[in-house]
């Protein structure tokens, strides 16, 4: 036949058309192989699935906010916390295992997963001191040129551990005094919240040991309206949202922590109408527009954590609010986790209560797709 | 201070039976801390249907200890120990409760009075899976260890640092009750 | 107060009545412990819930039939067998545990877990050989006077290893030439099915060492008719049950298996309406009342996993059908596995595909419960 | 026997990638086993919808490799590699195909053609979790290994034996078909 197609292709069809009737070549064998990441893009996204209900297996789905892909899985092991190193390529996984899964040796350590290949490179073993609490940006957090790792340690006793990412060695571990969690900043900066509303800052030398600690001034106060833990990364440091919806915006660019001045998220009637943040991922930011967007919810004392059923947008100059999207109008359930990618046609990542993650064009408030079930619980979502 | 000194007294008999002498200390200062912070605010209802509805529970009080809506949880955060083998105020069998704690201050409806509740976690099985409740009332973030129900409070059992399940005991009255 | 209501109960009520309408004592203070099972009963069953979506973290539920309590939790690891000891006193698992979840260094166990105080009390750590497969009786079984632990190996060559219950220790590892599984029978007898149809039954001495061997008649074809895996244990031994709905009744209480002489489930029209057994655990048999319960449905070649829209009892005498009871009347969803208490008061458990577990009264057919949601996939149950 | 020449070349290329000289061995064995078992009868297309059905997937035939009911799934007993990374025949980023297998016969519905594929599975992550898929045409149970899906196709990869998610790989023309 193959000789016929070819005559047929150099002379005439006549002779051939029978057995041109004739059926298709089959289909040739397949070769199994591994799949690679196709290139990445700037709307890519790592959710973290606590997986609440079977929680010692926590991973982290990489998403494609463009092609609506699941990219691939990181196992991140039992109450992990995770964030990605500051040139995108690799995901740091702090997390605890236990020799016979519920039970038995208790190994705390931080994983080194290759973002190109999804596979663990390295690992450093941790002293059984990780803080187990929900995840942030500041469970586990880089200083900017990547020379540290920093690892928050609760026993309750609170204190962090300095990491050499490259060594893949512990350099340190440092008091806080009861402060907590690892705010990084700069190349040798960690700074962590008190209870007193202050940031304790403490200052590294080359080996990664205490060079100098200071206290700034109280920023909130936590018994009149304490802010969330979950920091957003602004230009300069962070914004923390506050229970009422207080912004205050952290500057780490110093030696030490300058406060922005504070504004509300509410005017006169928002607050009559009991609008809050809540959340396990209050808001997001996307710097080079300067806009934050916010899960709001209406409720009193005790409701810091439940899901948004509107997110608010935010002009972070001008402090107005810009937008507002009713989220029951795109048919999704309240949302607990929000998460923007930083490039000029942002996307905006919205995680539901009831683990759907719905992919948002972050400039009109369009839904463009909602990914049903990524995970059991995804709780916090980070991207380069 | 007559309630507090009983309160340090019930926790540290409740808690010595499990635990060793160190952890008994520890959980003490956990009292303390927690206790000297006890607002003298009265309890919110509103806030507590809300806080409990996005998670689905029943709004309103519940007599029911596997209810969500159970006066005496209302801030807790994870899988009812009632619905997993245990009761409010007991651990499944083969779980071990944590040495250490961080307390509450819950509104009791039936006597109108408010209760000092310690919220221990069982620990050293997987995840319970079953019932999960996520109150928050006067919960605060980490930076207030002994008011949070975010941390893992199996996080001090070593090798059985699993988190399975939470209970919710009774201290004491609060100082507000007086 | 307290003096005031002494003297009211010896004297008179008047001086009081103030005060006994001042509000009643605070609640005691109550005290941390840790349950313990109520006194056993013969409506508990041991759901293994394989967790299939996070299954590394299996669990075996212990879920009471009178109360509709769940009682406990008995860690199951990923992939594993279970059984019960021929007292009720223990629960063994078979299970795979990897140094870091989802990866590293790879060890099969067998754990023993005291049914009155669910806690691991030993472990024997075997080769890595462990069957990986769906759960049934012959994963993991005991001889009759518990003298002997069986499990099944599958690398994939087909073998199983003795185990010393008593001693925690293993006895040895014996060839089965392809054949799988461990059918116990006796102190010292397991036989294991074959693909040509036919048992192994391999005879063992003291040491628990291979004393001999013969191979049986062909009792099905795998080719015209499978049988199911899925045994149910029979008063003399185990009957197996036939894609097509043949029942095949094995005895093992001779030196060598005996057949006894088929039978179907099936009448010429329930064959023309295309009715067949599926599930993970396709029936089961009350022994004293000799009677065989089992998830029919109605589909063709390759539904054998496809649950039961219809609970079938049959008479083991007479194999007749004594009762037919459609799921949907009950509410409920295809069910993919059933149990029965041996007591005279009987309550079947159907595990839907939902994951919902329904309590029956099994002389009637009555719904007694409904018990949403026990894990993610109830596969299969045990009880004493 | 020319197809059956052609379906060793083929396997064994395929795995010889990934795998030891002695896996890759254990496969030929597999397959070896498995070609001398592909059944002549054509396929049943009412079973597959029924076998499906249970399990939620859409009925009827799917050219979206992502759907339980795509052709080659036939005996497809697992999470689809398609919806966690990979594809219908490559495994998901950071996990490993199986060095062993088992291998059945589907019918292509756009050529008429029964093919017979390797089912794989992907190793060493945990459940993928995502398109579940139940079927089982010709699917028989672990006592012949070489035809079941019952059995975790990871079983021999060691330390990376955990199941992640499974495939099917085109081999070759299925006897049937010549």
């Amino acid at each position: 036949m193959k000789t016929c197609l070819l005559r047929t292709a150099l002379l005439s069809l006549a002779t051939c058309t029978p057995l041109l009737a004739a059926p298709p070549p089959p289909l040739p064998a397949e070769h199994l192989t591994v799949a690679t990441l196709p290139p990445n893009n700037p709307h890519r996204v790592y959710v973290l699935d606590e997986a609440f209900n079977n929680e010692i297996d926590s991973r982290v789905l990489l998403f494609d906010g463009d092609t609506y892909k699941r990219l691939g899985q990181i196992g991140a092991g039992f109450n992990p916390g995770f964030n990605l190193s500051p040139d995108g390529k690799t995901t740091v996984v702090g997390t605890t295992y236990f020799a016979r899964g519920s039970r038995g040796k208790r190994t705390d350590v931080v994983e080194f997963n290759d973002n190109t290949t999804l596979s663990v490179e390295h690992e450093i073993v941790l002293p059984p001191k990780r803080a187990m609490t929900l995840p942030t940006y500041f469970n586990l957090a880089f200083s900017s040129d990547s020379r540290f790792l920093y690892v928050s340690y609760v026993t309750p006793a609170a204190s962090f551990g300095v990491l050499d990412p490259a060594k893949y060695s512990v350099l340190s571990e440092i008091d806080t005094a009861g402060c907590v969690l690892t705010i990084p900043s700069g190349p040798n900066r960690v700074s962590s919240i008190c209870e007193s509303g202050r940031l304790l800052t403490v200052t590294l030398n080359e080996q990664g040991h205490e060079a100098s600690r200071a206290m700034s001034e109280p920023f909130f106060d936590a018994d009149k309206d304490p802010v969330f833990v979950q920091g957003i990364p602004t230009s300069d440091g962070y914004a923390f949202l506050s229970f009422l919806g207080e912004v205050h915006e952290v500057d780490l660019s110093g030696a030490q922590p300058a406060f922005h001045p504070v504004w509300s998220l509410l005017d006169a009637a928002d607050k009559a109408q009991g609008w809050r943040p809540g959340g396990t991922q209050v808001g997001a930011i996307h710097k080079k527009l300067g806009r934050l967007f916010v899960s709001m919810h209406r409720g009193g004392e005790g409701t810091h954590k439940a899901g948004g059923t509107e997110i608010w947008e935010f002009d972070l100059k001008t402090h107005k609010r810009v937008a507002r999207w009713p989220l029951a109008a795109l048919k999704l359930d309240a949302v607990g986790a929000l998460q923007v990618t930083q490039d000029d046609a942002p996307i905006l990542f919205a995680a539901t209560e009831k683990a759907d993650v719905a992919v948002i064009d972050a400039l009109t408030g369009r839904l463009r797709h909602v990914e049903k079930q990524l995970g059991q619980t995804p709780w916090l979502m980070m991207n380069p | 201070m007559r309630s507090l000194d009983k309160l340090f007294e019930n926790s540290s008999r409740s808690l010595a039976r499990h635990t060793s002498r160190r952890s008994v200390l520890a959980t003490l200062g956990q009292i303390l801390t927690g206790a000297a912070l006890v607002p003298l605010l009265p309890v919110d209802r509103s806030s507590r249907a809300q806080a409990a509805e996005p998670k689905g529970a029943a709004k309103g009080q519940s007599d029911d200890p596997k209810s969500c809506e159970y006066w005496k949880y209302c801030a807790v955060d994870g899988f009812l120990c009632s619905c997993c083998g245990g009761s409010s105020n007991s651990c499944p069998p083969g779980t071990r409760p944590s040495p250490i704690t961080w307390i509450g201050t819950c509104h009791n409806p039936a006597d109108q009075r408010d209760y000092i509740v310690s919220y221990n976690d069982c620990c050293g099985k997987t995840s319970c899976g079953n019932c999960e409740c996520n109150r928050n009332e006067r919960e605060k973030p980490m930076y207030r260890p002994s008011r949070n129900n975010d941390l893992n409070w199996c996080m001090a059992s070593g090798d059985n640092s699993n988190y399975h399940c939470s209970v919710s005991v009774i201290l004491g009255l609060s100082e507000s009750a007086k």
